[in-house]
């Protein structure tokens, strides 16, 4: 049974977003949009969540940060892109300290365009990466049950 | 015979109740707050999905002792409601909950242990009012087995209401809910990430849960007791007791631990207030 | 007495229902002026590329050889200066957002038109380098 | 009787014999034989005289008492020498107090001095001597090898393990000749020979604190001997209403008017020598001592002969208000404790006054006095000396390993000396957790408050001091078990020897929690069945009930083997922070930082600073309190 | 109620330097920035203060190589300004009362802003 | 003594809406030593103003940072309208005032609610933020944009109100400010709320002063330090009184930011009603030339926006202090000594944006 897509708990990290994509990731959260109907809760924790959301475009210091918190999180799991910045780096593409898109540095998964994103896009985005989390669930599934049969013929 | 079906029954049923009682919860307080809530089914959802996932640990020892804490939770709530003595009840509870800490010291990692001293700074805060409820229910009903505080025909609660405020008062404490979740909360925003449960994920983040809701239960099997001389009331205060656990959740901010201290004492000190009244009009009577 | 000032509003909340705005269920709220993505006219497009000059992100190209105007809209941040840029009036600001995807998007246009019968003269702006 | 006698005369000659034996082998081989000696012995006693009831014995009288009264002098005069070597007059000045009283006793009522019998044997001196027979030579057993390692880490020490262990050897035979007098003379005797050996050993490392240690030690349980000797004379001088100095006949003695001062002294007594507030300043003293000396004498056998005489005289005290004074004295002695307990990160400091507040305990009990209560004060007896001198000696070895006696030190211990670990959580899980025994008495405890009178301000005080209690020992449990990497496993090339008396002893915890329906229905429940004609105990289901959470936690472990294989392990949560697995991570200022995880003190509410004086004040007025009841009595 | 601004600048010498601004604190000015331009060859320093409004710039032109004071001891606050203008500048400040030597912003490249340090100006490629 | 306890707070950290870091030294939960360490958004926009001319470095000014973006554009255009000497048209001032503090509205709102959320008070959080949203609304409603408006240019604005949009705007104050009141009355009055936050995180007068605090940090210390009064946009003609608050603590410095919602709204009611008529812009032409320290009040206090032109398209230097980095050395003041559980308010209590910090 499918229970992943039911209840998507969240991680976001802001990567040197300008707050706007923040607080609007926030703002779902918040009574007008309300996430929770979906059952989309925002943990502060890594190990607890099975979306990562990022705002903003990485720099080198958020690098490790970003990897760190990806591979934190248990499988299976997905990231999001919210805004420009997090896609290509948006407006900040050329400064110094931007290296670009999140996709620089962990495999993105969805990409919410927008300047900021608005809520609605991202509830968009999130239930564009529930389909997919749910398919890398069946692989992870298919993947354990292949492992034991492998075990078990050996 | 009957008690051991009263066990059975809760190992059932608590965690269906516990959790479909916790999707209440969720939906009454979104609504408190101008918003939709989750499907009532949500926690359900949860802990599927929590089963669903990848384990991961720091270090493969510390989802044994939440294995443990599992057991000792709903054993201490099966002794409950087999009518078992309700002291014993109460260190079989202190056990798990010390494992769930210990579980939490295990991963060493700094937010869990922050976490677990919180908890223990919890389990200070509320243990003295829990005994004294025990206590309080032997001066009334002159046992301490559960069964009999629960065929008792006395109104306990008029003799105990002291007691009674005090409990309710720890209440929030056990609930993890606002004034008093310090050490974990299901609120996201945490100074201390997610406290104990920190470091734990998938199935044993699950295990965590269902225990909750086992103790969710216990916990209002000990109210009811209040009200056990008539079943009807005896429900609806429950329900009451719970409504207003959510409303003070909503309408305060959650404070520091000396506070959540502070509180659990008084509300012990409350406790003994009333004990104390009720054996002088019992010695002093006499 | 200080303690639960917010039992106002929580009973409020209880009696007048949620204030979600049930989106998907109801379309999102957009205003005649807001800024959702910009849309390309090939058919009036002149190359002048004003556009791609103003444009803060760097998000519209153009190859006036190849006739083609793209606009990469992961960088496009809806700002409509191009819109307001473009002399010719091919740019315009719809209301509807992008949908999310898996890959980066970029919308290629080539450019349909044609210049009319009588000789007009060249633009000012076809001097300015790209 | 041939039994008391070894027991008592036995081990001064192992100590004489041990003043002469110089290497550790041959003094290994000595203590080992004498401790299989002692130990068969009192096991011996325990088949002998379970069934028995109270066994009485005339044993020698004139030429022991003679001896005993000329030893008593003796010691006077030594404790004198040393007061004056080192300038401690008050110690001087109680001494010769006391001895001016013991010849004041002896010249006035020599007539009187005479008890029937002078030995006997009762279960619960059984239980007595089971303590010391075993735990206490286990202890010897240990020490010769600590006390190696010792001199070895610490050679500004002198060394004088031979006068050591002629000490502890002095001293399990006065405790063994304590808990099987009859005579109240001789009580008094054996109870003067604990507080030299007390002295001698906790002053063993010369250093000035050592001293200084001592004498406070010294002064406090002589004040106790004074009222205590001043007790036998009152008793004497009462006549034979009052059972004269035969401990049996005073017990029995229906006038509970005329003996309740005595016993208020006597109970004074056990006050100083339980280290219960105000004078429990000499326990946390006694712990620059040697760690087996803080086993033997400060946790799980000497100051149990404090808390042994106020069990004794529990059924006096019984019903009367003095009687509650001097459980309330415990009581606050067992919550202010426990809470500054929470404060101390020093491991042996933490033992010391979880001590102090389990004494406090047994001493409400015992003041209280219900049967009911004497029974869970036996129980707490019993389980506290097991796991408390665990958990000394485990600490000890702990000590000598990582040279460190702070509890934060000991952090991932569980890695670091894996079977240490273990055995010194099952310890600490004896102290607090049911179902082991500790918390099987304060139950039982609590069931009985509840049934009398001001029971409640017992019971409020119990649900306080356990709440307390469940803090700071859960906090040291995940001290030791948390898994820290980095570190290498550090128990091998340890000495061998030593652990063979902490796995007897770990042995005996668990077999004590499952042994317990047994104990009290063979030992503690006849007992006090013939004191106060009912019996207490737990009911069948209950004890079914624990029981099975018993084997349920030694069964546990084994699912260890379900989590071993299937999770992916990943570092902990550090804030996004790129951090190394041994928790190492990169700090601002461009420093790389350690992440720590220290344990809470909360100085500030449970600092000793902050309590200690308030509940030493009531203390003291409790105790002036019971006195001034007795006398209203009067 | 409406106060008019006034700005003013002020160019002084390094030297100068901690004299002005202990003038200025003592005078009630509080700081609200310390900031720098690179005009190629040489760094512009502001230094700016305000008191009810009123603006005082001090101005202190100095050469790649010159170090100069901190004013962290006047303005304890001066070191998030100070660390700044060492990472994005390369000029050094001796004696700021929380030195993060060079840790502040981290940045890829170091020194972004000077120009003359850098020898050119670079850019990210799109 | 026993030792400490060093956590790594941050730079992901569930109360931190940005990514800062701080090693805490803590004794028991007493905060002992705090060094926080930033640079995880520095992005270095400032030297855009090399790659885009000047009318379009406007769009990178207002995604310094997403809050108070309308703010730093105007800061912006104000600054190179000194430098140009435009004088802009009397509209499009009283234009840029109601957007300016509806923007401070939005951005109060957001931090109370943020701030609730510190103190664990989730139902506070939620009800600040749905106030926010009838703000935002508006935002969109006026320029097409939620968060970034993306309307305020060189010369002016670049849309314009209808009458009747200002007309539904004005009707719709009243009920808002009741709902700002109760809300702010949670804040202000509730037991819960001043337990957490008196007494917390202080801040003397003197000490405020000289550390360089800005904003709310600053006047809620007692220094009436508000760039509003200097009459900038239409606040000349509006008249502005800074407020002020004493205490110094958390406590002051959110009630000084519950009472400017309700100036806030004041002066969106008298703009509204004082509207001038006529056009909404000027022509600009030419390239700046000169230097200006450009100075307006954000909901975080003064920023400084310091333009230098050198007759090109490009500037020469744009250099952004924003009202955060002056408050950070405040921040490093209070944090030891406050509680663990406390240092979320503490930093909140500041009002951090990292983002335009590190810009
Ligand atoms: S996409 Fe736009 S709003 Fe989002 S973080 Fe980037 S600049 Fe800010
Ligand atoms: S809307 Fe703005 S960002 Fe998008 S293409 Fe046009 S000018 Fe570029
Ligand atoms: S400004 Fe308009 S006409 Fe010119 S290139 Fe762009 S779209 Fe085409
Ligand atoms: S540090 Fe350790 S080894 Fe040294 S004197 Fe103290 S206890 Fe003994
Ligand atoms: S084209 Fe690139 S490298 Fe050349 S000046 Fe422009 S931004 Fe710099
Ligand atoms: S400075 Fe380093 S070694 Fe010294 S006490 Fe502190 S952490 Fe330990
Ligand atoms: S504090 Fe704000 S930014 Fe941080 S997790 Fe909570 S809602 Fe998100
Ligand atoms: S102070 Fe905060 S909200 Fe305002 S511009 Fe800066 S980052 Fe944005």
């Amino acid at each position: 049974m499918a229970f992943l897509k039911r209840s998507p708990w969240i991680l976001h990290y802001d990567a040197s977003s300008c707050n706007g994509c923040d607080i609007e990731v926030l703002a779902c959260l918040t009574p007008l949009y309300d996430v929770e109907r979906f059952g989309i809760i925002n943990t502060g924790n890594p190990k607890h969540a099975d979306i990562l959301l990022i705002t903003g475009g990485v720099n080198s210091q958020n690098r490790p940060v970003v990897r760190n918190l990806y591979e934190q999180m248990p499988e299976p799991k997905v990231v999001i892109a919210v805004g420009a910045c997090a896609a290509t780096g948006g407006i900040f593409r050329e400064c110094y300290n931007i290296a670009g898109g999140i996709d620089k540095v962990i495999p993105v998964d969805v990409y919410v365009p927008g300047c900021a994103a608005r809520p609605e896009q991202i509830i968009d985005g999130v239930v564009a990466a529930l389909g997919i989390l749910e398919e890398k669930r069946e692989r992870m599934a298919g993947g354990a049950r292949m492992k034991e049969e492998a075990g078990e013929t050996t | 015979m009957n008690r051991i079906m009263g066990a059975v029954i809760f190992l059932i049923l608590a965690p269906l109740l516990g959790g479909l009682i916790a999707g209440i919860d969720r939906k009454i307080t979104a609504r408190m707050q101008g918003r939709v809530g989750p499907p009532i089914l949500q926690p359900f959802y949860d802990v599927g999905k929590l089963f669903e996932k990848e384990k991961v640990v720091v270090t493969t020892a510390q989802n044994f002792y939440i294995l443990a804490y599992l057991i000792f939770i709903a054993l201490s709530g099966a002794l409950f409601f087999a009518g078992g003595d309700l002291l014993l009840i109460i260190f079989a509870f202190t056990l798990a909950h010390v494992f769930l800490v210990l579980g939490a010291y295990a991963a060493h990692s700094p937010y869990s242990h922050i976490g677990a001293e919180r908890e223990l700074i919890q389990v200070m805060a509320y243990e003295p009012v829990i005994i004294l409820t025990a206590v309080g229910f032997y001066m009334v009903t002159g046992s301490f087995y559960v069964v009999d505080m629960a065929t008792t025909t006395i109104p306990v609660i008029l003799y105990l209401p002291g007691v009674f405020l005090g409990l309710a008062a720890i209440l929030t404490l056990k609930l993890r809910k606002s004034p008093f979740d310090i050490s974990t909360s299901h609120h996201a925003h945490q100074e201390i990430v997610k406290g104990v449960t920190t470091e734990f994920s998938g199935s044993t983040l699950g295990q965590i849960e269902i225990a909750h809701w086992y103790e969710n239960i216990f916990l209002l099997g000990i109210v009811y007791l209040f009200f056990a001389w008539n079943p009807v009331i005896g429900i609806i205060a429950v329900a009451v007791t719970y409504a207003a656990e959510i409303f003070v959740d909503n309408v305060t901010a959650r404070v520091r631990w000396q506070a959540a201290l502070k509180s659990g004492w008084l509300a012990a000190a409350l406790g003994i207030a009333n004990l104390a009244i009720l054996s002088y009009m019992v010695y002093g009577g006499a | 007495m200080g303690l639960f000032e917010m039992t106002k509003t929580v009973l409020q909340n209880l009696v007048r229902g949620p204030a979600t705005r049930r989106y998907p269920a109801v379309p999102a709220r957009t205003t005649p002026i807001t800024r959702g993505h910009v849309v390309f006219d090939p058919a009036t497009c002149r190359s002048c590329a004003l556009c791609s000059k103003r444009c803060p992100c760097v998000a519209i190209h153009l190859d006036k050889e190849a006739k083609v105007w793209e606009i990469n809209r992961m960088r496009c941040i809806a700002c409509g200066d191009c819109v307001e840029s473009c002399p010719f009036g091919s740019l315009a600001m719809e209301q509807d957002y992008l949908p999310p995807t898996e890959e980066h998007v970029v919308d290629s246009y080539t450019i349909t038109y044609v210049k009319p019968e009588r000789p007009a003269k060249k633009p000012a702006e076809e001097g300015v380098d790209a | 009787m041939q039994t008391l006698l070894f027991l008592i005369l036995f081990p001064i000659l192992v100590a004489c014999l041990l003043l002469f034996v110089k290497r550790t082998t041959s003094r290994y081989a000595v203590v080992v034989l004498s401790a299989l000696a002692i130990g068969g012995a009192s096991i011996y006693l325990l088949m002998r005289y379970a069934f028995e009831g109270a066994v009485y014995f005339a044993a020698p009288s004139e030429t022991a008492s003679l001896a005993m009264v000329a030893i008593e002098m003796a010691l006077a005069l030594f404790i004198i020498y040393m007061g004056a070597k080192f300038r401690n007059y008050l110690a001087i000045g109680l001494a010769v107090v006391q001895a001016a009283l013991v010849v004041y006793l002896e010249m006035t009522f020599s007539e009187n001095l005479h008890a029937i019998n002078n030995l006997f044997i009762d279960q619960f001196s059984i239980i007595m001597a089971l303590i010391i027979g075993i735990i206490g030579s286990l202890i010897a057993v240990y020490a010769v090898r600590y006390m190696e390692t010792y001199h070895h880490l610490h050679p500004e020490v002198r060394d004088r393990q031979g006068t050591f262990f002629f000490v502890v050897f002095a001293f399990i035979a006065a405790m063994f000749g304590l808990v099987f007098s009859n005579n109240l003379l001789w009580i008094f005797f054996f109870w003067e020979v604990t507080t030299i050996t007390s002295f001698l050993l906790i002053g063993y490392a010369e250093t000035e604190e050592a001293t200084k240690n001592a004498f406070l030690a010294l002064v406090m349980n002589l004040l106790g001997g004074v009222a205590f000797i001043a007790a036998i004379i009152y008793l004497v001088a009462a006549g034979p209403a009052s059972g004269g100095i035969d401990l049996a006949a005073v017990l029995a003695s229906g006038d509970a008017a005329i003996i309740l001062i005595p016993a208020v002294l006597i109970g004074f007594a056990g006050i100083t020598k339980a280290a219960l507030m105000p004078f429990s300043s000499w326990l946390l003293g006694a712990m620059v001592a040697p760690t087996p000396v803080s086993a033997l004498l400060h946790s799980s056998t000497m100051v149990k002969a404090g808390v042994y005489i106020l069990v004794r005289f529990a059924p006096v005290f019984a019903g009367t208000l003095a009687g509650v004074s001097v459980g309330l004295v415990g009581a606050v002695t067992f919550v202010v404790a426990s809470a500054i307990a929470i404060s101390q990160s020093n491991a042996k400091l933490v033992l010391a006054y979880s001590t102090i507040a389990n004494l406090g305990l047994i001493a409400a009990c015992a003041g209280v006095g219900t049967h009911m209560l004497v029974w869970a004060a036996i129980l707490l007896i019993i389980f506290h000396a097991v796991a408390k001198s665990l958990l000394f000696l485990g600490t000890g070895a702990v000590e000598n390993r990582i040279e460190s006696r702070d509890i934060e030190d000991m952090e991932g211990l569980i890695v670091r000396m894996p079977k240490m670990a273990v055995m010194m959580f099952i310890g600490i899980a004896g102290m607090f957790l049911a179902p082991f025994g500790m918390l099987i008495s304060k139950w039982a405890a609590i069931e009985a408050f509840v049934q009398v009178p001001f029971g409640i301000v017992f019971v409020a005080i119990l649900a306080y001091g356990s709440a307390v209690t469940v803090f700071f020992w859960a906090k040291w449990m995940g001290k030791l078990i948390t898994v820290i990497r980095g570190v290498e496993q550090i128990e091998k090339g340890f000495f061998e020897e030593p652990w063979i008396p902490l796995y007897i002893i770990t042995g005996l915890v668990i077999a004590a929690a499952f042994l317990f329906p047994v104990i009290s229905s063979m030992l503690i429940e006849p007992y006090v069945l013939v004191i106060y004609g009912v019996t207490a105990g737990l009911a069948q289901t209950n004890v079914a009930i624990m029981l099975l959470m018993m084997a349920l936690l030694l069964f546990l472990p084994l699912s260890f083997a379900l989590f071993r294989k299937s999770a992916k392990r990943l570092p902990a949560y550090m804030g996004g922070r790129p951090a190394t697995a041994d928790l190492h991570f990169e700090g601002s200022l461009g420093m790389t930082r350690e992440a720590q995880t220290r344990n809470y003190y909360l100085t500030t509410c449970f600092g000793e600073a902050r309590l200690f004086r308030p509940g030493a004040a009531v203390c003291i007025i409790l105790i002036l309190a019971s006195w001034a009841f007795a006398g209203v009595a009067l | 109620m409406t106060v008019n601004e006034e700005q003013t600048t002020i160019n002084i010498a390094p030297g100068d330097l901690l004299r002005e601004v202990g003038a200025l604190n003592s005078d009630g000015y509080r700081l609200v920035q310390i900031g720098c331009t690179d005009v190629g060859g040489a760094y512009e320093v502001n230094y700016s203060f305000d008191k009810g409004y009123q603006f005082r710039n001090l101005r202190l032109t100095v050469e790649p190589e010159t170090e100069i004071p901190s004013i962290s001891d006047i303005y304890w606050g001066a070191f998030v300004y100070e660390n700044e203008l060492h990472d994005l500048f390369g000029i050094t400040v001796t004696g700021i009362n929380i030195d993060f030597k060079g840790t502040f912003y981290r940045t890829d490249e170091k020194y972004p802003f000077s120009v003359t340090r850098r020898g050119g100006d670079r850019c990210q490629d799109v | 003594m026993p030792g400490r306890i060093v956590v790594p707070f941050g730079p992901q950290h569930p109360v931190l809406p940005e990514p800062i870091h701080i090693d805490l030294v803590l004794e028991d939960e007493l905060v002992v030593d705090a060094v926080p360490s930033i640079g995880y958004i520095h992005r270095g926009l400032e030297q855009l103003v090399q790659k885009r001319e000047y009318p379009e470095y406007v769009y990178v000014a207002e995604r310094i940072c997403g809050i108070c973006s309308f703010m730093h554009a105007l800061c912006y255009c104000q600054g190179i309208e000194h430098i140009m000497g435009i004088e802009v048209p009397d509209r499009s001032r009283y234009l840029r005032t109601i957007w300016s503090e509806y923007s401070r509205l939005h951005s109060h709102l957001l931090w109370l609610g943020l701030f609730a959320d510190a103190m664990g008070f989730e139902n506070l959080f939620m009800r600040s933020w749905q106030l926010r949203e009838s703000v935002l609304d508006i935002s969109e409603d006026t320029t097409g944009g939620r968060i970034i408006q993306s309307t305020c240019k060189v010369g002016g604005v670049r849309r314009d109100i209808g009458q009747d949009k200002l007309d539904e705007i004005h009707r719709g104050l009243d009920s808002f400010e009741e709902d700002c009141r109760d809300l702010g009355k949670v804040f202000l009055n509730d037991e819960t709320v001043k337990y957490r936050l008196k007494g917390l995180g202080v801040l003397s007068k003197d000490e405020a002063y000289t550390l360089g605090s800005a904003g709310p940090t600053l006047r809620g210390s007692g220094v009436a330090s508000d760039h509003r009064e200097t009459g900038y946009a239409a606040y000349g003609e509006l008249g502005y009184k800074a407020v002020v608050e004493t205490a110094g603590d958390c406590y002051a410095r959110c009630a000084v930011r519950v009472r400017e919602l309700y100036s806030s709204i004041d002066i969106i009611r008298r703009a509204i009603e004082g509207m001038p008529e006529g056009p909404i812009d000027v022509k600009v032409k030419g390239a700046p030339d000169g230097e200006y320290f450009s100075r307006v009040e954000q909901p975080r206090g003064e920023v400084v926006h310091y333009l230098l032109g050198n007759g090109t398209k490009h500037l020469a230097r744009a250099r952004i202090r924003t009202p955060t980095f002056a408050n950070i050395p405040a921040l490093v003041k209070m944090l030891p000594g406050a509680q663990l559980a406390d240092v979320p308010i503490v930093v909140l209590s500041i009002d951090p944006c990292i983002s335009c910090t590190e810009r």
